[in-house]
């Protein structure tokens, strides 16, 4: 067994209206950010797991956004997987 | 005295603020847009409750870069009365003007209904004609009125006696049960140091006449309205 | 014509033709488009417009009645309602938060468009049995929350109901109502050749298009490929929107007000040239849009929410322009009116379409198809089959309000603010709603009710109990019922047994509708809920509003006071048909519902409001599904108090199981001091009306003396706990 | 000038309660994934921004999360950017 960490990001499809993204950008205009074109909001999920393996994992997470965590009516989803240990190297994101 | 109402886009608890002020309390009343600055001589600011900006992001996190808010500040710093009301207290805290935050409620559910609040402070104006240790009934209506703050600020609120309202049971017992949302310790309104800014998630101004439920709101203004005829005298 | 290009319009072969010999050439494919929307049963009503003209819509209160975006009753003192409910099924069925939400949205922008501010919302709510349907629930009830809390209107009212016909196709009903000066009441009629037309509020974007010819398909797999036609709805937008009409309703400049529905600005020019008896000219590239590369078509078939269409007088839009900017809304002068009766839409300079409005509007086509009755025999019920004794009183009474489709909804509406705008003086779970009118005494009472069950087992008699159900929540109130807003919802007409519930369900309404005084003013048709061919149970829900002149004399369901005597009002039969206690209790779903008399229902109802006039009454509470004794334990519960009776003595013909659970039409539990008894034996020969004393306010039990006891405290967990 | 695309992720401290992964994790128990331990729930924020350079652009973002995106009292910002021209190709998230 592995225990993973799994990352999803769902957002909104590209056609559909977000308003929360309209808001926060006129939000960063009136803070005199006024280079900002677009800004659309989604939800980040953590998601910590056990599994056999990592497809296994995988695979779970996956059958997860398909079943609670996204409406693909309206939004897509995308994750990624790694085993819990070396959570911390990985990821290129930059923590403020 | 004049009460002053902020109006944001999205505030909606604006005018039944500013009916029971004219037209229960019979007081002066002022709307004060969020694109102005003047705060049109008033005596006592309030945030009132709503959805401020939709509350997207965060609830109150666009609303406190508004101009209004500038002038805010400034008078809560010269000693001015503000008091924010659910959306308005949500503002204060992202502000600064007041510690913590607000996020979502335990139960992940908007809540609309009656609570019980225990009184822990008399001696501020908010208050001045309430007793501590009593208990009164008023309503909340919110998705995030989930008190939070850190160990640190946490006992700092406790130690300065700045915890104003608690969720509680209707014989004023503070516990688990009685706590609507998820707020550490309970809490349900606080006030800052000096005790001139106080924001509180329940609606006062929801109960203040006997038509709608209760009028234990009702006697939060009042106490502004006489602490100030005082003052005056 | 091909006919997978037909399809995608929701157009049939036939109706194709219709449209070249009307148009007398063949129309282009953005013409094709914007004829498909409007044709479907959606915007045309092309299935139910015979039925509905049988409808009574008038009435000395009525200042608008049905083909207006809401209709309007006069309440007295300068004031009116505008109300209307409407359906967002379809939606709702496939993304439940959103449906929902946009559902509430598209409701509030028909009353504000009326020159109302919207002061109140009930939602209408029915899906499959829980756990299953769990989703859907949760869904829904927080997408109306999601948006009615962020507008800060508040949901006073509605309903929930949980039933297998509804497990594909839940139904999502949202009635909005508002309050107008007369003198401000707006009407959405384009007038006045070279006026402005100006697009307010959301940017225009890819969203719903074909939601219109969408809600007129049964849902199947195929739905899938039409999916983006859920919209994300935006209550922020909205209430600024709302917010800015109110301070422009007065306003002389603006000469008319429409919403954006169901197929978006084709259908709100179409309509409002059309009441206006005049034509129009948009230029598509003055449209603002959320993303680029929109062609005419799109832009024309867009149903993005939150927009909002001002007629403005030329030359004034600079005085309407401030309001706008004040509240941060876009807007673009996208048109003008023109005296042609002709829609004309240009393009880069080019005309993109170019359509008689009434080809749009009027020429839509009327279908008549020929219903059947289903075989009689289906649901029969053999009451003597059924011992007339309960095994037990108390489990059967603890089972039934325990019982999701009968326990409170409190789970529900708690989710919901219904307490802002300090107007909400009847709050939801009792009987109807009321608001009270700020300046005045008058107070609006509003409910929606339909016992769909009772329209399976009878359409006509089911569609008639609706409306007096609704009435007795009205009245039980103190208020007096004035119109009625219906939203029709059935499965696919082309059915014959389903054409002949619409029929027959129509028939019921018009028939309750001409007995109890109510006209229908406004409403809204919901066909093709269906899925696999199965379809749900025929519901016409019943959106009522009534009014109480002072509102402080307004009755609550709870019992007041300690020591007040308990009445039944009306007479009780063995109405076991179609009830609650069948199903719960014995697990049927069978026989014919309660006979409904309506002369002695209005004999009822008049009782009621002359002894709620006189003041003789602590608490009102009409007796509905689960019959007496669940309305008793209701105003137990509510009014937090218990009440001892007598045994009751057996009557004649009258079943024990009948006695309690039986839901006969026309009655009411009501409270009052003993001081009022004489005045209310008097005002009761004087109706017509039987009463019964039940017994005695007090205690901490509800208690028939020798026969059954149960505490408040457990009637009470099993009440609220019902979705724990 | 460059044209940036940043995305912003945040998330409540790990302090701080957070009601919506303990329901949305309640959620996936109720379906079956009764392996799933802890899932947090954030915010993805994508902004699209032009900047004189992406170094400008970063401290751009990085205000703009200080000063309205994150709440610093309950929560935690992190971010990345990357020019728009390669944001095809950029990310290792695999798309469902
Ligand atoms: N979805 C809902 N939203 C708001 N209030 C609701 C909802 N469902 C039920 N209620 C309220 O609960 C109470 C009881 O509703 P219902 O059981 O339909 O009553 P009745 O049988 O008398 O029509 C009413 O006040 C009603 O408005
Ligand atoms: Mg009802």
């Amino acid at each position: 067994m592995v225990k993973l960490k799994a990352q999803v990001v769902v957002m909104l499809k590209p056609v559909v209206n977000d308003p929360q993204g309209l808001t926060v950008r006129a939000g960063l205009h009136r803070l005199g950010f006024e280079e900002v074109e677009e800004v659309r909001v989604g939800k980040f999920i953590e998601i910590t797991v056990t599994a056999a393996d990592e497809a296994e994992g995988r695979r779970q997470v996956s059958e997860m956004c398909r079943k609670l965590l996204a409406n693909h009516v309206i939004e897509d989803v995308r994750f990624q997987v790694e085993a819990v240990a070396d959570r911390e190297q990985a990821g290129a994101a930059r923590t403020e | 005295m004049k009460f002053g109402v902020v109006v944001f886009p999205g505030t909606w608890s604006d005018r039944d603020c500013g009916r029971v002020v004219t037209e229960v309390l019979g007081a002066e009343l002022e709307y004060l847009w969020h694109q102005e600055k003047d705060l049109k001589d008033c005596d006592c600011i309030i945030l009132p409750g709503g959805f401020s900006y939709g509350d997207h992001l965060r609830c109150g996190a666009i609303a406190r870069f508004s101009p209004v808010m500038d002038s805010v500040v400034r008078f809560a710093a010269h000693g001015g009365l503000v008091w924010g009301i659910c959306n308005g207290f949500q503002v204060l805290c992202e502000t600064g003007l007041l510690p913590g935050a607000l996020i979502r409620n335990d139960v992940c559910e908007f809540r609309c209904q009656w609570t019980h609040l225990v009184v822990e402070r008399d001696d501020i104006l908010f208050t001045s004609t309430l007793r501590r240790g009593e208990v009164i009934k008023i309503p909340i209506s919110h998705g995030e009125g989930n008190y939070f703050a850190d160990a640190a600020t946490l006992s700092r609120l406790e130690q300065n006696n700045q915890v104003v309202f608690r969720y509680a049971q209707p014989d004023g017992h503070v516990v688990p049960a009685a706590n609507p949302n998820g707020s550490i310790h309970n809490i349900a309104g606080i006030v800052n140091r000096e005790g001139n800014v106080l924001g509180m998630m329940p609606h006062p101004e929801r109960c203040a006449e006997p038509e709608l439920g209760g009028t234990d709101g009702l006697r939060l203004f009042k106490s502004v309205l006489e602490a100030f005829a005082e003052l005056v005298v | 014509m091909a006919a997978k290009k037909l399809r995608e319009v929701a157009l049939t072969e036939a109706e194709y033709q219709t449209i070249v010999e009307l148009l007398g050439r063949t129309p282009n494919d953005v013409e094709l488009g914007m004829i498909g929307v409007l044709w479907s049963e959606h915007c045309s009503y092309k299935t139910s417009k015979p039925f509905l003209r049988r409808l009574p819509s008038a009435g000395s209160r009525v200042l608008q009645g049905p083909g207006e975006n809401a209709g309007v009753v006069e309440i007295g003192e300068g004031w009116a309602v505008a109300f209307k409910i409407e359906s967002h099924n379809h939606p709702s069925a496939i993304e439940p938060y959103e449906g929902a939400a946009t559902g509430v949205g598209g409701i509030l922008r028909d009353v504000a468009a009326m020159g109302a501010r919207p002061v109140a919302i009930l939602d209408s709510l029915r899906f499959g049995p829980l756990p299953a349907s769990r989703h859907l629930f949760e869904g829904v009830v927080s997408g109306i929350g999601g948006y009615g809390n962020c507008v800060g209107v508040p949901t006073v009212g509605g309903e929930v109901y949980f039933e297998d016909c509804y497990a594909d196709n839940p139904l999502v009903n949202a009635m909005c109502v508002g309050v107008v000066r007369t003198d401000q009441l707006k009407r959405a009629r384009a007038e006045g050749d070279g006026n402005l037309l100006l697009l307010v509020g959301a940017d225009t974007g890819r969203d719903g298009i074909h939601g219109a010819s969408f809600a007129s398909l049964e849902l199947d797999d195929s739905s899938e490929q039409r999916r983006p036609a859920v919209q994300v709805g935006n209550p922020f937008l909205e209430k600024c929107l709302i917010e800015a009409l109110q301070e422009l309703v007065d306003h002389p400049a603006v000469v008319a007000i429409q919403d954006l529905g169901a197929a978006g600005l084709t259908s709100a020019v179409a309509e409002a040239a059309a009441r206006g008896g005049s034509g129009a000219l948009i230029d598509v590239d003055k449209v603002p849009r959320r993303e680029g590369g929109m062609t005419p078509y799109e832009v024309m078939l867009s149903e993005s929410q939150e927009r909002m269409l001002l007629v403005v007088e030329r030359g004034r839009q600079a005085e309407v322009m401030p309001v706008l900017e004040k509240w941060d809304l876009h807007y673009a002068v996208i048109g003008e009116v023109t005296p042609d009766g002709v829609l004309t839409v240009e393009a880069g300079g080019r005309v993109a379409a170019r359509l008689p409005i009434e080809v749009l509007t009027e020429k839509a086509p009327v279908r008549t198809l020929r219903g059947r009755a289903p075989n009689p025999t289906r649901h029969r019920l053999d009451l003597d089959s059924i011992p007339a004794e309960p095994e037990s009183v108390k489990g059967s009474l603890l089972r039934l309000i325990g019982h999701p489709n009968l326990a409170s909804k409190r789970a529900v509406f708690r989710r919901y603010d219904h307490q802002v705008g300090n107007a909400t003086v009847i709050r939801p779970g009792g009987d109807a709603a009321m608001i009270r009118v700020h300046g005045t005494r008058l107070g609006i009472a509003m409910t929606t009710d339909c016992n769909s069950r009772y329209c399976e087992l009878d359409p006509y008699l089911g569609a008639q109990i609706a409306i007096a159900e609704a009435a007795r929540n009205i009245v039980a109130t103190g208020a007096r019922p004035l119109a009625i807003s219906d939203c029709l919802n059935f499965g696919n007409p082309d059915k014959p047994e389903i054409y002949w519930q619409l029929e027959e369900v129509i028939s019921g309404m018009a028939n309750a509708c001409r007995a109890l005084d109510l006209p229908i003013v406004s409403g809204n048709v919901s066909l093709y809920n269906d899925t696999d061919g199965r379809s749900i149970f025929p519901t016409p829900v019943i959106g009522m509003v009534g009014v109480i002149d002072d509102y402080t004399r307004r009755l609550e369901a709870g019992l007041a006071a300690d020591g007040d005597f308990v009445l039944l009002v009306g007479a009780s039969g063995n109405d076991l048909g179609g009830s609650r206690y069948l199903e719960i209790e014995h697990g049927l779903f069978a026989g014919r519902p309660p006979e409904v008399d309506l002369l002695g229902e209005r004999a009822a109802q008049e009782y009621m409001l002359a002894a709620a006039g006189a003041s003789l009454l602590h608490s009102a509470h009409d007796v509905g599904e689960g019959g007496m004794l669940v309305a008793l334990a209701e105003a137990c519960i509510l009014g937090e108090r218990g009440v001892r009776c007598p045994a009751l003595a057996s009557m004649g013909e009258l079943r024990t199981d009948a006695l309690y659970f039986g839901e006969t039409q026309g009655r009411f539990i009501i409270s009052a001091p003993s001081r009022s008894m004489p005045e209310l034996q008097n005002l009761a020969r004087r109706h017509r009306v039987e009463i019964q004393l039940l017994g005695m306010v007090g205690g901490a039990d509800l208690e028939f003396e020798g026969d059954f006891s149960v505490t408040l405290e457990e009637m009470s967990r099993l009440y609220y706990g019902a979705f724990d």
